[in-house]
């Protein structure tokens, strides 16, 4: 299990390939990856994403040991970004290794139906109109009503 | 005690940390105390279905109790991922 | 929409760093890949894998069709290698690009479910034992009919 | 037409491919035909229902006509991904 909290751009390929790499044993490897995408509204600038320093990295923690608990998984890798992003970055990425492709899927979706609503991060967006704080979906918060 | 603001309830309240000392027994005590202070306080906290507070570093409910606590931290709903 | 059948290696890492990097207007990607391991019972050397080469690339296609018919994708990656294969090595990967990660995920867990029982690849693990061709699980057979 | 088989239902018939010329109307007459031809192939298409069949490259079932057909192909449930 492997979980990072960093401000840095982390190369995605490399880790996937890593993590992928590292589990002979393990069938089904899925993973996720969050790009920073221009606003609904179009005119987005760059985004900045605000942070609980003592409390993120056993948020996530503590989210990953979750899904290890609940799915028969070989590895769990978490990288969360925070600070300065603009359009096409990359925010963050989780990857899940299972025996089975269904644990794997299972276990990616908790983990970002989690990290969305339960890691201390916030989204603010910069445009020509100003900036303004990214708001939570309901949807995101009912996510959770499935495991 | 120190009490953190994150995101819009920082900008609002206009500071990201302070430290103070209360005899309040629960995070709802605690949030009145702080909106009889002053009126950036009220505004802030005046919808308490839209913050979330965490208690030591840990996510829990307004019921929470203070005592022994360390750090309180006020904040929206979470939007990472 | 990208399909490839293919006896060579491919390079995950850099496939899915490719793959996410075009679609900077996609929020969500999401890989799956699938890695040679051990049969259930152990002491496997290699695996070979058939397929019908006048019918693989059409089906993967119509797959992949399907799946950008039903979600709103930005893309889909579909790489399928035959041949023979060791453990550890990756057998299959696919990507999905989607505004939102419902879709993404979705998508890409139907390719795998459509993948498995309706594309023409059979696989047969040789151990010291002997040679085996693969069968068929009734689980991957149920699994369509989610979508 | 051509006839292909796959993965152990090639082995157990022992050929890849063969062409032949047939009056049967539906796959599954084609099967009939072939049964009868030897014990091989009654082998392998003594149980219809761990087969599966193609008919010019498109998956489809045993009662499909054969009228025009070029290619048909028997192989198992298939096991990628």
């Amino acid at each position: 299990m492997r979980v990072l909290v960093q401000e840095e751009a982390f190369d995605f390929g490399r880790e996937a390939q890593a993590f992928a790499s590292g589990h002979s044993n393990m069938g089904a490897i899925v993973t996720f990856t969050g790009v920073v995408r221009d606003s609904d509204k179009g005119g987005m600038e760059r985004m900045v994403i605000e942070h609980y320093p003592g409390m993120t990295q056993k948020a996530l923690e503590t989210i990953a040991k979750d899904a290890v608990s609940r799915w028969d998984l070989g590895d769990v890798l978490v990288i969360h970004r925070h600070g300065e992003l603009r359009p096409g970055e990359m925010i963050m990425m989780v990857a899940t290794a299972a025996r089975h492709r269904v644990n794997a899927f299972e276990a990616a979706e908790f983990l970002m139906d989690y990290l969305k609503s339960r890691a201390p991060f916030w989204k603010k967006e910069y445009g020509a109109d100003g900036a303004e704080w990214v708001a939570a979906k309901d949807e995101d918060e009912d996510a959770l009503s499935r495991w | 005690m120190d009490v953190l603001y994150f995101a819009w309830v920082r900008e609002r309240i206009g500071i990201p940390k302070e430290t103070l000392t209360t005899e309040a027994k629960t995070v709802k005590d605690l949030v009145e105390e702080l909106k009889l202070r002053e009126e950036r306080y009220a505004v802030a906290f005046s919808d308490l279905s839209a913050l979330r507070v965490a208690v030591d570093q840990e996510l829990t409910d307004f019921d929470a109790a203070l005592d022994g606590v360390r750090e309180v931290a006020f904040f929206p709903p979470m939007t990472g991922g």
